[in-house]
């Protein structure tokens, strides 16, 4: 049952090396968001196209051992508690959503302060949210049961 | 204070999915905290704005710079018109959902709604506004799905379609106004326009916003969607569409952007006329063969909504204060009737007129409440609907608009007679066969009903207390006009 | 201008796309189509002749940008058409498990 | 800017092509082609921030429309009976797009915007918030609050998609 579900072993082979290099330029795209173009969210949606990717190469039941429906929508809540708590932050200088954070030199990897931080959340959140979108629309096209819509 | 109209719904709707996974109950509890919390700020607004406008600037930038939160006396009026009804809606949930699965979603969508009908009222950003009509419009747009019946899949469909074509259009007049003036903040819009004075760019961003809050607020030729979305939602989010939301997203936004960024002018007061007398006579007679109750309360929403807009359009000070007494008054009472409907159909399982019967007996609370609200509704002394109804009329016959007046005054006629309908069918006549199973509902959903329907009888009683600290305020922030730009900039 | 009202056509498209099309896929390509022309209509109206992008480079000091301002907020509106595209995906999606059509002449249970 | 006008014409055709195809397959995939158009305009405007991010949901919502009509059994598409309708759509669109030229017609001329807000946020972006990347400056920081709620747009779509797509809304 394992080896006929997703594509073919051609696509799956090559699925193996892509990934984790998307995942790469993923988290390459996030981290340097304040210095180049990019950010949070396009690198939100390329690791959710890499987790999709895994999805379709290699089947419904092998990817949602790794990660479920249940768990993307707890990091998703999780990530938008983190910059909602960034936003709440501002209060330590006195408003709501202030650049607290040092804001460090200009062009270096951890400059600008809450951006960096920022990013990341919006990353969480959005991997996870577009993640969970797609797994829900395609676990309903599934006749049988389907034990992770139900919350 | 300002920012915790947003931050404490955000708030909460991102802790109830995690704590769903722990406890599906709790879910109820930290949404009704979080309405509670709502409605005492916003109870303490109205008192706080009272020693002038106060600007809260994000991130610590100045206007125009970044964005800023505005609480005038418009905008105080509007936060406690949401949170009252959102917090008694968020109540009376608590029993009514126990009929749907899933709670701990509800919960969340309901708090994101919050959020986004507090982020519309207290913003003072152009873009930002359209950012948390978003919000509201999706939160909207899946709760009225929340059954995932065939028929409320369909109607929240059609509800998207309409939604969404509104939103662009709101989307491109901001954007001719962004070209024009290249700034966001809406006070300093104002500010720039009159620089600038009237051209065909200016007048055409205020067609499209037109179409586009007209769209949102179900005004009569764009009202498609408004009657089968309505019923469609779960009763407590049925209160709050046609009780909160249309009012919001639609008048406030309309009134905020014709009256304080572009300035009103006898053309938009025309149509706004127009529009108004075109709704109310156009709803009330489609809701007169209605049957099913629900539907007919959303077809009287079309009708009501359409005095708020001629009161205002009127542009006199009595008018304002009337159109905005209504809108009101509307909340309280057409929430009721939502709400009551929903009981009905949560002890009987139907909303059909012609299959209920004698509910009086068996539904003492929920029969006496509709009552209220029915007279109310119709416009019936002393309850609140016949002073907004009543100062709307003078202002009629004061700026000489008889044919408003006249329509005003039939159309109430009609009202009534559409309500009495309902009384007669769904509570005073006996039941052929004795209907014992049928119980009132549970003991949280008749607090909610009777909290409005003592609202609806106490806002009567204290007509004028009511509208001078509420009301005059706010219709002295519309007629200002767009001398807003001044309380807001200063003198930068 | 010329450029203004090419993407005014587009929007024109999206909108019929919208109005007309009674199968339930297209009305979702209408509303795509209409969110890409105005995405395309800020950012047209950010850009500046011989204008880079709003990026600072080590070397060279502050130079002809283009306005970052429409950039930001298109930003935004991506990420809102997307999230409006996956609810209408998902209810369509509903709505043919429950009618086995995508069209909406025979779908249409609601009067009015 | 000759290459814009060509892209441009070349997605108003992909649209056309996008309404019109009967197959619902290849008519998303025509979207697909006017969003690849779209992110390359973005990319001559000077605006890589959107490129990409473009570029990607495209991709995203591609797969997701891919996934929603694939497998579904295609309906041949009936022609409407009723040319009322069409007329009244028609005259609709023509009159949205007379009035949008006049409008339009004062916007200030292509490739000089008029910046007021802009200029600011170039000539302070980097003292103020360390950010070499402007348009990020001003998501996160000028306009964080924006992104905060932009970020509660696709959080709320989650719960709506993860909503509507109950197997069962109401309790038996």
């Amino acid at each position: 049952m394992k080896e006929t579900a997703g594509m073919s072993i051609i696509v799956k082979r090559i699925t193996k090396i892509t990934v984790s290099l998307i995942f790469l330029f993923g988290v390459y795209i996030l981290l340097h968001g304040h210095l180049t173009p990019g950010g949070g969210f396009a690198g939100g949606v390329i690791i959710a196209l890499s987790f999709i990717h895994l999805v379709l190469a290699f089947g419904k039941d092998v990817a949602l051992t790794r990660m479920n429906l249940a768990v993307a929508s707890v990091i998703e809540s999780l990530g938008g508690l983190l910059f909602w708590g960034i936003a709440l932050l501002g209060f330590l200088g006195g408003y709501f959503f202030l650049n607290v954070l040092p804001h460090g030199r200009p062009f270096d990897l951890f400059s600008s302060g809450i951006i960096l931080v920022c990013n990341v959340a919006i990353f969480l959140k959005v991997g996870a949210g577009l993640f969970s979108i797609f797994l829900a629309l395609a676990l309903l096209r599934m006749p049988v049961d389907d034990k992770e819509t139900h919350r | 204070m300002l920012p915790f109209f947003v931050i404490i719904p955000l708030g909460c709707a991102f802790l109830i999915p995690l704590v769903s996974k722990v406890k599906e109950e709790w879910t109820g509890l930290l949404a009704n905290l979080c309405g509670l919390s709502l409605l005492a700020l916003s109870i303490k607004g109205i008192f706080w704005v009272k020693t002038g406008v106060k600007i809260y600037t994000v991130g610590g930038w100045l206007p125009p710079f970044g964005i800023c939160m505005a609480l005038d006396a418009l905008n105080a009026c509007m936060l406690l018109v949401v949170n009252l009804i959102g917090f008694l809606a968020l109540m009376y949930s608590l029993d009514y959902i126990k009929k749907y699965t899933s709670p701990g979603l509800f919960y969340t969508l309901f708090c994101l709604l919050l959020a986004g009908l507090n982020g519309v009222s207290v913003t003072g950003d152009l873009f930002n506004m359209f950012v948390f009509f978003e919000i509201t419009s999706i939160a909207c747009f899946a709760l009225v799905a929340f059954g995932t019946e065939a028929q409320e899949l369909e109607a929240s469909l059609k509800y998207l379609v309409l939604g969404s074509i509104a939103d662009t259009l709101i989307l491109l007049a901001i954007g001719l106004l962004l070209g024009k003036v290249s700034t966001l903040n809406m006070a300093d819009i104002a500010r720039s326009l009159k620089v600038t004075g009237p051209d065909n760019l200016v007048l055409y961003s205020t067609g499209l916003f037109f179409v586009g809050f007209a769209l949102k607020a179900g005004l009569v030729p764009f009202h498609a969607w408004l009657p089968d979305a309505h019923p469609s939602a779960p009763a407590p989010m049925s209160a709050m569409l046609s009780g909160v939301v249309i009012k919001v997203v639609g008048i406030y936004a309309l009134v905020r952007v014709l009256f304080n960024i572009i300035g009103f002018s006898a053309m938009a007061s025309e149509i706004c006329i127009w529009l108004g007398i075109i709704s109310m006579i156009v709803g009330v007679l489609l809701a007169i063969g209605q049957w099913d109750f629900k539907r007919l309360l959303a077809y009287h929403s079309v009708s009501q909504i359409g005095y708020v807009i001629f009161g205002i359009g009127l542009g006199t000070p009595l008018g304002i204060i009337g159109g905005l007494f209504h809108l009101c008054n509307h909340s309280l009472f057409k929430s009721l009737l939502f709400l009551n409907a929903g009981s009905v159909e949560y002890a009987t399982g139907t909303r059909r007129l012609d299959e209920l019967s004698g509910l009086s007996s068996q539904m003492p609370v929920t029969s006496k409440t509709s009552l209220v609200a029915s007279l109310s509704i119709a416009g019936v002394p002393p309850l609140c609907g016949f002073w907004s109804k009543l100062i709307i009329i003078v202002a009629a016959f004061q700026a000489h608009h008889l044919a408003g007046a006249v329509a005003c005054i039939a159309v109430g006629m009609v009202t009534l007679a559409s309500f009495l309908k309902v009384q007669k069918y769904a509570f005073i006549v006996k039941a052929k066969e004795a209907v014992s199973v049928i119980k009132e509902a549970p003991v949280l959903m008749t607090l909610a009903m009777s909290i409005l329907a003592f609202l609806c009888i106490l806002v009567g009683l204290c007509v004028f207390p009511v509208i001078n600290t509420v009301i005059k305020p706010a219709a002295e922030v519309l007629l200002s006009g767009t001398g807003y730009a001044g309380w807001i900039l200063g003198g930068r | 201008m010329s450029l203004y009202l090419l993407c005014m056509v587009l929007m024109a498209v999206g909108i019929y796309c919208m109005l007309v099309k009674k199968n339930l896929v297209k009305k979702i390509i209408g509303l795509g189509i209409m969110e890409y022309a105005i995405n395309l209509f800020f950012i047209l109206m950010g850009y500046r002749q011989g204008g880079e992008a709003p990026i600072l480079d080590k070397q060279t000091p502050i130079a002809n940008f283009v306005d970052p301002l429409p950039q930001a907020l298109i930003l935004t509106s991506i990420v809102i058409g997307l999230g409006v595209t996956s609810l209408m995906v998902a209810l369509v999606v509903r709505i043919y498990e429950k009618y086995k059509t995508f069209d909406i002449n025979e779908i249409r249970k609601l009067k009015g | 800017m000759i290459e814009l006008h060509v892209i441009l014409i070349l997605m108003i055709i992909g649209a056309v092509v996008a309404m019109e195809i009967k197959d619902l397959l290849s008519s998303v995939i025509a979207l697909g082609a006017v969003g690849i158009g779209l992110s390359l305009e973005f990319l001559l405007l000077r605006a890589p921030d959107l490129a990409i991010t473009q570029l990607v949901v495209e991709i995203l919502s591609l797969v997701i429309l891919i996934r929603a009509t694939v497998g579904a059994h295609m309906p041949q598409e009936r022609n409407l009976k009723k040319p009322g309708y069409f007329i009244f759509a028609a005259l609709f669109v023509c009159i949205f797009l007379w009035f949008t030229a006049k409008a339009v017609m004062q916007l200030p001329v292509f490739g000089q915007p008029v910046m007021k807000m802009g200029s600011l946020y170039i000539a302070e972006a980097v003292r103020k918030t360390g950010a070499v990347n402007i348009v990020a400056a001003i998501i996160l920081d000028f306009r964080g609050y924006d992104t905060l709620g932009e970020a509660t747009i696709l959080f709320t779509s989650v719960i709506g998609v993860l909503a509507v797509l109950r197997k069962t809304g109401r309790k038996p």
